[in-house]
């Protein structure tokens, strides 16, 4: 079959979502990061949900999501992304908010704003880059930074003895009585970015059905951050990430 | 007509209430008021005070270095407070606890055994509304009904069961001051 | 509800003020000495009556963000905190003028530095009209010297906030936050709707109806020939802000030989010994900025050239007598008095100041 | 079974080279250009076996950029 007969708009079977502009993004070739925005602009799409949804973009390598996907957004300061969504949903309550952050952001600066918006049960949704390390600043030591791992600022590797352990803030998270949907999902494969999906749009629809915090942990790579390739970043998460931030539900009270 | 009330005793002694039942009645009857609390810990224990001012026109300054009218309700505030009263102006002291009494020359002394009067009613809650009723009797600065709608107000309604018992305390410190010096 | 008098704390004035306006949110975290405002907020639950969101956050940081997340779409939404929770929110504050936010904040200022004393103080003149937090940018700074102005500056500030889309501080103290007077509170105006909030904030987050742009918030911006415009773009609104929003009060001034520039409550305390220096003919009045920023300047510099005499009193080691020196440009010598530490100078002790600076 | 046809059309001037599409296809159809560049200096990808492709959509999914637009038909 001739491949002019295959490339027509009636034979499409993917593409770019349409709420991703045509911007070029800055994120480095390989980051995971431009899968979960994919994601984020299908569902919101899917959902009916674009006139509805307010993002909160994080200080980190996400700085600049709102360049990325058509929807109305709000840049938070470094952590503070859960209590600023905390307002917009409860002064907004038709509306879907979420926020997307990384581990710096979530784990480290912004504790305190993620575990008392958890703890309230906000109705918003959050999405979680858990690449062990920070991107944006040039490869410093993350709380979720394995044991072992090298950064620019634990150039020898991490060692618990100086830097403490990484923390596991999902299951922190899921003890709280205000979280309906802890999942810890990822996105290096086709099967993969589609659980992670199915995890965000349940998320969602928890969040519009007022149901309490619902938050998706993506486990991600941040080669450029790991000094790898694309592909072995991928290799090495698996092998390495995995073991302590092991994939799958860790709290579902929904269903 | 301006008048500068500082009320000081112990805290807990119902001193604040006092002074915005107070300042509440000077408001339903038109007048300017304001109602200025020493506030912080000693709400809870040590001393505390409240300056009341109740006048025709707009007030200046809520903080004061004298008074028209002083009460002290303990020694310490007796001895803080007695030479801020303006001369000619008037001294009210609880004599409970009180080892030496005020001894200006150039100002009205008046006494109330408030304390005292509250132990035999068996109604410690009866101080600071005898203590009122003592202030109302010898600086008539706002009227019984104006007082009597300000407790309305000024109290929680589910305290309001308790208005006549505070009208009765009112009515009886208004019997129990006594002139001590008058000039 | 129309105009309602009541005795109420300067603290609760705001509260019941915030409610009257059509405030849609407010957002904080206890202080010493202006917990007051949120328990009565509480206390009074809005969420039943005009819908208004009352939420305590977990940190001023907190709750500052949660102003900037409120007021990003479209809501008027205000916080409070006394001076160490406000130093907290000094971030989120830089945000809100850099994202060009409107929203309300009240400092009820206590002494300093560090965790200092609950006492009244003014020593975060500085912080409030210099900026505060990092970048340069301004806050309409409002200094209420009566419970009255307590209530009336909540509309004030919020109008203004959004007038310019600018964040804007009440700037009272422990005395102010603290004492009771009669208040005839402002009339009620309803919560603005969805539909006004659309047409008056165009730029508010609402979601992206199809056919708009996204509405996007920021004041992240890498390029430093863009960034610098929108410096610009801020530096002019500050001239119009500066332009046309001075507020002061002038009593006596006009033949007066001495001045005492003073705001808030100290203004009161300086106007009871400006009316007993009157009494024994020394001729002074009382210049009383309302607006700390924008700084009545011009009236200053006016007075500089009449009077014999000008003293900047303040509780604080003497702040904004900068901005009256800097006015006068050299005109007169412009003394300062000063109490620190929470202590509140009586009248007495102020009418000597001025009778030992310039009664000789 | 129905045999399937697809084919996969790659935006060359949005495409970092990252080699995620490569990796992700279970039929080898993809690889990077070895000698070409795009405007940002990256060897793009491309269908190098564009018989094999079976519509998958595998590549897209990875496509962290969202630079490849699936195609698939039923033979």
């Amino acid at each position: 079959m001739d491949i002019k007969d295959i490339i027509k708009p009636e034979n499409i079977v993917y593409e770019k979502p349409r709420l991703m502009n045509d911007n070029p993004m800055h994120y480095c070739p390989g980051c995971s990061h431009g899968v979960v925005h994919k994601i984020v602009a299908e569902l919101v799409d899917e959902m009916g949900l674009e006139e509805k949804t307010i993002g909160i973009a994080p200080v980190g390598c996400a700085v600049f999501a709102y360049n990325y996907l058509d929807i109305d957004w709000i840049e938070a300061a470094h952590g503070r992304a859960p209590a600023v969504a905390t307002a917009i949903k409860r002064l907004n309550p038709d509306k879907f908010v979420f926020t997307y952050q990384g581990d710096g952001d979530l784990a480290a600066i912004g504790t305190a704003e993620t575990i008392h918006a958890c703890n309230r049960g906000e109705n918003i949704v959050i999405i979680f880059i858990n690449n062990g390390i920070y991107g944006m600043t040039g490869g410093q030591m993350a709380p979720t930074t394995l044991l072992g791992m090298k950064t620019s600022t634990c150039p020898y590797g991490r060692t618990a003895e100086l830097n403490g352990f990484p923390l596991k803030i999902s299951n922190i998270l899921a003890q709280l009585d205000g979280t309906c949907y802890i999942t810890r999902q990822s996105v290096h494969n086709a099967a993969s970015i589609r659980k992670t999906k199915a995890a965000i749009k349940k998320a969602i629809e928890n969040s519009m059905a007022r149901k309490g915090t619902s938050l998706v942990e993506v486990v991600s790579t941040c080669n450029a951050g790991w000094k790898m390739t694309p592909d072995d970043a991928n290799k090495w998460m698996e092998e390495n990430m995995f073991e302590k931030y092991p994939l799958g539900d860790i709290k579902n009270t929904v269903d | 007509m301006k008048k500068e009330i500082i009320v000081a005793g112990f805290g807990g002694q119902g001193i604040l209430s006092l002074g915005k039942i107070l300042a509440h009645a000077g408001l339903i009857e038109g007048k300017e008021v304001t109602w200025m609390p020493s506030y912080g810990p000693e709400q809870r224990g040590g001393t505390a005070n409240v300056t009341v001012i109740l006048s025709d026109d707009r007030i200046s300054s809520p903080v004061l270095n004298s008074y028209d009218v002083v009460v002290v309700l303990n020694q310490p505030s007796l001895d803080r407070f007695e030479n801020d009263v303006k001369p000619g102006g008037t001294i009210i002291y609880d004599s409970y606890g009180i080892r030496h009494t005020p001894t200006r020359k150039d100002i009205n002394i008046y006494r109330i055994d408030a304390m005292d009067e509250a132990i035999d009613m068996g109604n410690a809650r009866a101080f600071n509304m005898l203590v009122l009723g003592g202030i109302l009797k010898v600086c008539p600065v706002v009227n019984t009904e104006s007082i009597v709608s300000s407790l309305k107000e000024s109290l929680a309604e589910r305290l309001h069961k308790l208005i006549p018992e505070n009208e009765k305390a009112i009515l009886r410190g208004m019997e129990i001051i006594k002139a001590e010096q008058e000039i | 509800m129309s105009e309602e008098i009541k005795l109420l704390k300067g603290n609760e004035a705001i509260a019941h003020a915030a409610i009257r306006y059509g405030a849609d949110g407010y957002f904080g975290y206890p202080i010493t000495p202006q917990s007051e405002i949120m328990e009565t907020l509480m206390a009074l639950k809005p969420w039943e009556s005009t819908g208004m969101v009352v939420l305590q956050a977990e940190s001023e940081v907190a709750a500052i963000n949660m102003v900037y997340g409120g007021a990003g779409s479209g809501k008027a939404v205000m916080t409070s905190s006394s001076s160490p929770g406000v130093s907290l929110k000094q971030e989120g504050m830089s945000y809100l003028a850099g994202t060009e936010l409107p929203a309300l904040i009240v400092n009820v200022m206590r002494g300093g530095p560090g965790l200092g004393t609950i006492q009244p103080s003014q020593a975060d003149y500085f912080q409030a009209v210099k900026g505060g937090g990092h970048g340069d940018y301004k806050v309409i700074t409002l200094a209420p010297s009566s419970v009255q102005e307590m209530a009336d500056f909540v509309y004030l500030g919020f109008d203004l906030a959004f007038k310019y889309r600018n964040p804007a501080i009440i700037l009272a103290d422990g005395i102010i936050g603290q004492m009771m007077e009669k208040v005839i509170l402002p009339p009620v105006r309803q919560r603005r709707t969805e539909e006004e909030i659309r047409t008056q904030c165009p730029w508010a987050l609402q979601g992206k109806p199809k056919g708009r742009k996204p509405n996007i918030l920021t004041s992240l911006e890498l390029s430093p020939a863009v960034m610098e415009d929108n410096n610009l773009r801020f530096q002019a609104k500050y001239r119009e802000i500066e332009k046309n929003e001075v507020r002061y009060e002038a009593i006596d001034c006009d033949d007066a030989d001495y001045i005492i520039v003073a705001f808030g409550s100290l203004a009161r305390i300086c106007l009871k010994a400006q009316e007993m220096a009157r009494g024994e003919g020394i001729k002074v009045g009382i210049l009383r900025p309302i607006t700390l920023w924008p700084f009545p300047s011009d009236i200053i510099a006016e007075y500089a050239k009449k009077v014999k005499g000008i003293i900047s009193i303040e509780l604080n080691a003497g702040q904004m007598v900068e901005d009256i020196r800097l006015a006068v440009n050299g005109a007169i010598d412009v003394k300062f008095y000063g109490r620190l530490g929470g202590i509140v100078p009586t009248p007495d002790e102020i009418l000597d100041v001025i009778k030992k600076e310039y009664i000789k | 079974m129905a045999k399937i046809a697809g084919a996969v059309e790659v935006n060359k001037e949005r495409c970092k080279g990252c080699n995620l599409c490569v990796t992700a296809c279970p039929a080898n159809v993809l690889s990077l250009h070895e000698k070409e560049v795009n405007d940002k200096g990256y060897h793009y990808a491309y269908m190098k076996n564009q018989d094999k492709c079976i519509g998958c959509a595998s590549c897209g999914y990875v496509c962290p950029d969202g630079c490849i637009t699936v195609y698939k038909v039923k033979l």
